[in-house]
């Protein structure tokens, strides 16, 4: 599997997510520069990686989801690549309308660094394939604006559809508001576009992925992705 | 000429605002009785470069759509010195 | 003349004066005014910081470059260093402890160092007070925001509580960076015939002369008289960073020095004198964000978020390249020349003139006169079995943990970012943060301390357990200490009895350093902390670093079982 | 009555403006040339219990004074909407 990361300027995981991605996979991964307008030959994911692109003045993630290499993204996305951002990197994803919602400031008015538990929901996407539906599992959030906002109606939406991916709950997986840290409608981390290719989440897989960093449940989420293309989740496009 | 440009933006109703709430909130518990309710948005300042004003405010319009707002929460007014 | 309008006093405009052969004019003036002010010159400690210990088998670079750098062995260096913010904070708490954490950052980066880590040393007034709770919240955020939004992570730190700071917060900011030892970069390479290079942000009216308001008491009127604040941009610094270690990596810099207090002037002439070449600069060219400024503001702003390198003729069309990708402005203001004559030129005309090593070396230090205060011994007299004894310890032991000081900090460390670089073995809320270093079996161990009370009944017995607490958490680890650094925090030096708390404490930590073979490698001293309401409590910060030779070697604190033995240890 | 009171926020002249930076850059480079320059404040919208748009105003200038606005860096400008 081939992987490119994006790099915006202020972008600060980029690097965390090349390690680890190489670290778990072995793979190739490519660093592009938010200037270029084309991807590297034979992509098969791209990561848009947390951070603070354009310092988030204005909003986060507008200015970023305005660049160049987004056209690129948008293509790569709407052959049925995958996409997945991270973060900030979901924040450009919903900015660019290539994901449903708005990410607010959080409930306290506060950045939040912390250890999170979130239930799997969906194990039908290309990155949740080897979890079990229901797995609670442990990826650190770090944001100040990952309160996940949509209109009621298109929430309903979401939830139908199942596009409400991974969901802020208690470490024995019960829901409620007090395993809300940010506020998000419906508790939700992270969710998928309706081809089920696109996916951004505020946790940071990237940080739970060597067990001397405090977890590796991440490992689990970046083998799914190369399982998935494996199996002959098509490379450049969704069955 | 240079154009001075206000932009006034603010969150659709329906949209959670949680700073508006905060700031109300700390306004009443700091002794402002008589506030009934908040609200926070952006007050953005352009200055444009066009003929007429209401060619700046044309484009600022399509500032708005490109960047400075974000339709799915937000809506804007805009007032153009000299118009 | 009147020189006192400028900070300067008569011995100092002597001192100047002979070493010109003439008066100097208004801009040389204000120049010196705020490069001898305490702040710039340490003219009042200087010689007491000569009792530290500053060398060891691990130290590659002591005090005098930006930072300190000890050895981590495979050719690894750790740079660190810990500064101060403290009036800015008072005044500005946001900006100011956000402005902070920007300035520790370019320090490191100065070396050629990537920032890996930070620590913030906070000491807050009574948390009753009516301002307490605005002060340490806008300090809190304003660490959290710049250093989030920069990417390096904050793993530690330590906070206090006491009504000596109700007025006069201190905000201590602390940076650990990694160097290859073969690139270091260093502020003393400049050669004659070089240019002169300004990166970064653009020059405006901020916090001019900053460095000098640092220097004296605060005062009621501190907030009217305050010149427009710098404002931190934490994306600009991104962007530096990043910059500078493209810059490095690509072998463009010959000299680098960061900008921090008194901007342009302070940087370029410590970077002339200690390379021991002369500079011309020509103000013109410096990149302004305001209008009409005056050579005397361009020379002083503390505009943030800018580095000096010094680069060769040849290199100057690539770094301008590296620049532009950053999207960050650079312009060649000057160049270097034989001699030591530092020279400003505007519009043509020579505004300023004068020696290299004058501005940085030559204000005369000053020897306050010392006292041990009468009532010293007294302050120990307290009567423990006055004491009422409590119907309940259980309680008792939890309404101790439960006080500010003492409780868990998470409502601060969880606002900073301590994972981002994938780095942090143990964040906040350890007696010791530990990072690893990838590719490498070893892991650095670092600690920040303070105890103010313990330096208020007795500084030099408080100096020596202030080091030796940080060493002793590092030991307990499983680190070794390699060196550390040093924050001082004090009221003015000018109160015979706070002069001798100061020298009591410094000489006491240096007792504690030659003992436990813990060298200082950096450090930075804030004096004047005081307001009409009070002084502080004489605060010395340490932060220490230390190295595990393999995580198999860490002792985790708290993992413990059933049926463990407890030894205690110690006298 | 409850009144509506609009406050305009605005970084003092001098005070470096990083949002209003930064968003004028990435305008022109979306091709909106005719930008000279932007800056970024807070749209405040309060709804005050008062007697009087007089009184509205004061009361509201008292909330910019006790918390909306950080008079170091910033300045501000009020609107009462039947005054
Ligand atoms: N308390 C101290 N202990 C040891 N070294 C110190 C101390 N204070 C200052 N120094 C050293 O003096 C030099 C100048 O310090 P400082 O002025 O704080 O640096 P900068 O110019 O980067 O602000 C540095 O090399 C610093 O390490």
């Amino acid at each position: 599997m081939k992987t490119a990361v994006v790099i915006f300027p202020g972008s600060n995981c980029d690097q965390d997510v090349i390690h680890s991605v190489r670290d778990t996979l072995g793979c190739e991964v490519n660093a592009v520069w938010h200037r270029e307008e084309r991807l590297p030959e034979g992509t098969d994911l791209v990561i848009l990686p947390g951070g603070f692109s354009y310092g988030d003045y204005l909003r986060s993630g507008a200015m970023a989801a305005r660049s160049p290499v987004m056209g690129a993204v948008r293509e790569h996305g709407g052959h049925g690549g995958l996409v997945l951002g991270i973060c900030n990197g979901f924040q450009i994803l919903t900015e660019s309308r290539l994901l449903p919602g708005v990410l607010l400031p959080n409930k306290t008015l506060s950045f939040i660094c912390r250890p999170c538990c979130l239930s799997v929901e969906n194990t039908e996407t290309p990155f949740t394939g080897l979890f079990e539906k229901g797995q609670v599992v442990q990826f650190p959030i770090a944001h100040g604006d990952g309160l996940f906002f949509l209109p009621a109606d298109e929430l309903e939406d979401l939830e139908k559809r199942g596009g409400a991916v991974f969901r802020y709950v208690s470490p024995g997986g019960d829901g409620g508001d007090e395993w809300n840290p940010n506020g998000s409608v419906n508790s939700i981390a992270g969710i998928v576009n309706p081809e089920g290719n696109i996916l951004g989440l505020m946790p940071h897989p990237e940080r739970a992925s060597e067990a001397i960093l405090g977890g590796e449940d991440g490992r689990l989420f970046w083998r799914s992705v190369a399982s998935f293309l494996e199996k002959g989740g098509r490379r450049h496009g969704l069955q | 000429m240079l154009r001075h440009v206000h932009v006034f933006v603010q969150l659709k109703e329906g949209v959670l605002d949680i700073q508006g709430k905060t700031v109300a909130n700390s306004l009443v518990s700091l002794g402002h009785d008589s506030l009934g309710s908040a609200k926070v948005g952006k007050y953005i300042q352009l200055w444009i470069e066009a003929d007429s004003a209401a060619g700046a405010r044309k484009e600022a319009e399509q500032m708005c759509d490109d960047l400075l707002v974000n339709p799915i929460i937000e809506q804007y007014r805009i007032e153009v010195e000299g118009e | 003349m009147d020189f006192s309008k400028y900070g300067i006093r008569k011995e100092e405009f002597a001192a100047a004066e002979a070493a010109l052969g003439r008066e100097p004019n208004e801009c040389e003036l204000r120049i010196l005014g705020v490069m001898w002010s305490e702040h710039c010159s340490y003219k009042s400690t200087k010689h007491l910081l000569k009792h530290f210990p500053t060398r060891g088998p691990k130290v590659i670079l002591g005090p005098g470059e930006n930072a300190g750098i000890v050895d981590l062995g495979d050719g690894l260096g750790a740079a660190f260093k810990a500064e101060s913010h403290n009036h800015p904070s008072a005044v500005a708490p946001y900006q100011g402890a956000a402005t902070g954490v920007g300035g520790i950052i370019r320090d490191i980066l100065a070396l050629g160092a990537r920032p890996v880590a930070s620590m913030d040393g906070l000491f807050f007034g009574d948390p009753e007070h009516p301002r307490t709770g605005h002060l340490s919240a806008g300090i809190v955020k304003g660490v959290g925001d710049y250093g989030n939004a920069v990417g390096v992570p904050t793993v530690g730190g330590k906070t206090a509580y006491d009504s000596c700071y109700n007025e006069n917060p201190l905000l201590n900011a602390f940076c650990i960076g990694l160097v290859e030892l073969d690139k270091i970069v260093s502020s003393q390479t400049a050669r004659p015939g070089q240019l002169v290079v300004l990166l970064g942000s653009k020059t405006g009216r901020d916090g001019i002369a900053g460095a000098a308001f640092a220097s004296v008491e605060l005062s009621e009127d501190a907030k009217e008289s305050r010149p427009s604040i710098q404002i931190g941009d934490p994306f600009a610094e991104k962007m530096l960073i990043e910059a500078c270690l493209e810059l490095k990596e690509k072998n463009l810099i010959v000299s680098m020095q960061d900008m921090g207090a008194a901007g342009i002037t302070s940087s370029s002439s410590e970077v002339a004198a200690k390379s021991g070449v002369g500079m011309k600069l020509h103000f013109d060219r410096v990149p302004l964000r305001a209008e009409d400024m005056e050579p005397w503001e361009i020379a002083l702003s503390e505009s943030q978020e800018r580095m000096l390198l010094i680069v060769e003729p040849k290199n100057i069309d690539e770094v301008c390249s590296v620049a532009r990708k950053w999207e960050l402005d650079c312009a060649v203001i000057g160049e270097t020349e034989e001699g030591d004559d530092y020279s400003i030129f505007f519009h043509g005309e020579k505004v300023a003139s004068l020696p290299a090593t004058l501005i940085g070396d030559g204000c005369p230090p000053i020897h306050w006169p010392a006292e041990k205060p009468a009532d010293f011994e007294k302050r120990w007299n307290f009567d423990l079995d006055g004491l009422p004894v409590p119907g309940d310890w259980n309680q008792a032991l939890l309404s101790l943990l439960g006080t500010p000081s003492m409780a868990p900090k998470h409502w601060i460390s969880e606002q900073y970012d301590s994972m981002v670089q994938l780095n942090t073995v143990r964040g906040p809320g350890h007696p010791v943060s530990v990072l690893r270093v990838k590719g490498k079996e070893s892991l650095i161990a670092l600690v920040l301390d303070a105890d103010p009370w313990k330096c208020g009944l007795d500084p030099f017995s408080g100096g020596a357990e202030t080091v030796a607490r940080t060493v002793r958490a590092l030991s307990v680890a499983g680190a070794e200490p390699l060196g550390l650094t040093d924050c001082l925090n004090f009221p003015s030096p000018e109160v015979p009895g706070q002069y001798w708390a100061l020298e009591e404490c410094i000489k006491g930590m240096a007792a504690a350093c030659v003992a436990l073979g813990c060298p200082v490698v950096s450090g930075n001293v804030s004096l004047y902390n005081e307001t009409k309401s009070g002084a502080i409590l004489p605060t010395p910060v340490v932060g220490t670093v230390g190295l595990i030779p393999s995580p198999d070697d860490y002792l985790l604190s708290g993992a413990w079982e059933e049926g463990d033995v407890l030894f205690f240890v110690g006298p």
